[in-house]
């Protein structure tokens, strides 16, 4: 049986460090001097002197050693917190179909009240759609029509072209360009594009547009 | 017998041996050795033959009582032990005699076949009798062992603990998911597509820059909702950027979005946004 | 916000000792790589750096940086373990013979049904032993044997190393050697041991079984 101080690892600090950690939350005094048998109890005077030093040691770690209500725990560093919150991140689904057509509907017809999307997308807009593209910063008001009622009008943002990685809104496709398009999407997708050399060698010779013009034409023979 | 005083899970246990643990408790007494001889108190019976993980283990435990080799086992003297232990198992119950007994069945068969004169010349290619339980108690024997190894790896809990430290704020954040352009483009072709099926709407789109000039011209009346209309002009974008903001201001106002104001002809121009207060410009 | 190197309390080694003791749970670098942000994410190569280091900074401590299956952790050195025990009153589990000889024989064995085990074993398997394990997570359905019946055939899992601290199953204690079915031939009995040396020393070294015996005489005179 190891006994305290036997070696560094049992050292009484590092006895007390591995029974914090072990024990993930607030320990008093008289637990900490539970852990040990009436042969090696330390006391409390020598327990306090050694949770002292284990707080030096912590002082340029992502930990620290903090005494509270219910005793001392070895807890993560508020500086670190960054980090290791990302480690409890969750990923929802998708967006809805309807979140989607507001917010296409912001950008290219701005500003606009929630009436004018009701009244293209023929249904009511849900004020948690609203919400949601508020929160992410993507749309705001950006003032009032002065008709009864008062109307919110709606915009994009610059967080919303950094988002997309536009410049400006004109680096949209034009609504001419969208009704022609058979499937937007292997188009504009730039990342598709990478994924397929071909495609990608394509891009690279010449503009965005063109090279989806040229596309679309090399289909058509078929 | 000899009862011993530990009892299972006082603070020196944790360290002892496996096969130094009581394995059986009868009586409230624990006993950490097997029988000597073949008297077993009925009582006791049952206890002890759970504490064998069948009749292969009893065997085994028989085998090596007498420090035999396992390879070489006197059929005879074996089968006598076991049959022993058989019969008073019998005067108890039990169910859990089936298995006991098959083996009992087993051990008489190979005993019947090694009295048997074995025919000459074909010995080589003869099995031994044996062969077949040889087999199958070394087989459980290593999987015996290979169970008492795997009880002496370090174990999570019983040996080490993972650490773990305090996080004072350990909430799930929620991550928004992520958009790709092209599904954004696709719900408005969709809605194009379903509003032209309605008809009767007039989707007239202005070029995208004249939009984005209209916002931002709404922008800067927040911060300041009285503004002369030449203000918004800014000559080095040139002619392009002098017509964009002319249709931005003109949509604004036919919207009803921005007023514009001339307190007297030829005189300024205002462009005011209607959610101020009417405050006039000196 | 922050950023990796800042100060020493958020340099990389800090920041995935903060994260590995705020899991509790082992880390595969790929977890670890996502806590960080695009802008600031450490290739696997300077994660396995810090990880080195920090493992050299537990050298003298009470614990210890461990990879197992699922990652990496930290977690109580064995000889701290005396001390840390204490914390709980509870005793840790011990588990049945049946039911450690049932999941050594599928640890070494997989893909194994039922039938097999019974068949080394020489007795039924109770169901509730099967259902233990899986409900520990220890062990699992992986296929199904092709015969009448489709018997379940089971493996070990990921839990189930990082349970005894193994890396992957190479790190189980080898098997027993099994002795040569030759030699049980009376007649060859001697020759077959003198010849093969390897072979008695075989036996000789088995433990266990020289341990008891050791035992048994030692008690008899009584």
């Amino acid at each position: 049986m190891a006994r305290i101080g036997d070696t560094p690892r049992t050292s009484l600090k590092s006895v007390l460090e591995a029974v914090l950690l072990a024990s993930g939350e607030p320990l008093s005094l008289s637990v900490m001097a539970a852990v040990f048998t009436d042969d090696d109890r330390p006391s409390d005077g020598e327990i306090g002197k050694a949770l002292a030093e284990l707080g030096d040691d912590y002082a340029e770690r992502g930990l620290e050693l903090r005494e509270v209500a219910n005793g001392f725990r070895i807890q993560v560093r508020e500086e670190t917190n960054p980090w290791v919150a990302r480690l409890w991140e969750e990923r929802p689904q998708r967006y809805s179909r309807a979140l989607l057509e507001t917010l296409a509907l912001i950008a290219y017809r701005q500003p606009i009240t929630r009436g004018d999307i009701e009244e293209v997308r023929g249904v009511s807009v849900r004020t948690n759609i609203i919400r949601t593209l508020q929160e992410r910063e993507w749309i705001r008001v950006v003032g009032h029509r002065d008709v009864p009622g008062k109307p919110a009008l709606f915009g994009t943002t610059k967080v919303f072209l950094d988002y997309f990685n536009l410049q400006n809104l004109d680096d949209l496709p034009s609504l001419a360009e969208i009704k022609d398009m058979d499937s937007i999407e292997p188009e504009l997708d730039l990342e598709a594009h990478s994924e397929e050399p071909e495609q990608s060698e394509a891009i690279a010779e010449e503009p965005l547009e063109m090279d989806e013009t040229a596309e679309a034409k090399d289909e058509e023979p078929q | 017998m000899e009862p011993v005083n530990d009892q299972p899970g006082s603070g020196e246990n944790q360290t002892v041996q496996q096969e130094e643990m009581p394995f059986a408790i009868v009586q409230g007494q624990p006993y950490t050795q097997l029988p000597k001889d073949l008297y077993i108190p009925p009582d006791a019976l049952e206890v002890f033959l759970e504490a064998f993980e069948g009749p292969l283990d009893l065997l085994l435990y028989l085998i090596r009582r007498q420090n035999l080799d396992i390879l070489d086992i006197p059929i005879a003297e074996i089968t006598k032990q076991y049959m022993g232990y058989i019969a008073m198992l019998d005067e108890l119950q039990f169910e859990l005699a089936a298995e006991y007994l098959v083996m009992a069945a087993i051990l008489a068969e190979i005993k019947s076949r090694m009295l048997l004169p074995r025919p000459q010349g074909d010995d080589e290619d003869e099995d031994d009798p044996r062969a077949e339980l040889v087999r199958r108690l070394q087989e459980y024997e290593r999987f015996k062992q290979a169970a008492e190894n795997l009880d002496d790896l370090p174990r999570e809990g019983r040996d080490f603990v993972i650490a773990e430290a305090f996080v004072t704020d350990r909430k799930v954040v929620q991550i928004p998911p992520d958009i790709e352009i092209g599904d954004m483009l696709d719900a408005l072709k969709d809605v194009l597509s379903r509003a032209e099926l309605f008809g009767h709407h007039q989707i007239q789109m202005e070029p995208l820059s004249v939009r984005e000039r209209m916002t931002s011209i709404i922008d800067r009346l927040r911060k300041n909702p009285y503004l002369e209309f030449q203000m918004f002009f800014t000559p080095e974008e040139g002619r392009m950027g002098v017509v964009v903001t002319f249709l931005a201001l003109m949509e604004l106002t036919r919207e009803r979005i921005v007023d514009l104001i001339q307190n007297e002809p030829m005189g300024q121009i205002y462009v005011k946004s209607p959610e101020s207060p009417g405050q006039v410009y000196e």
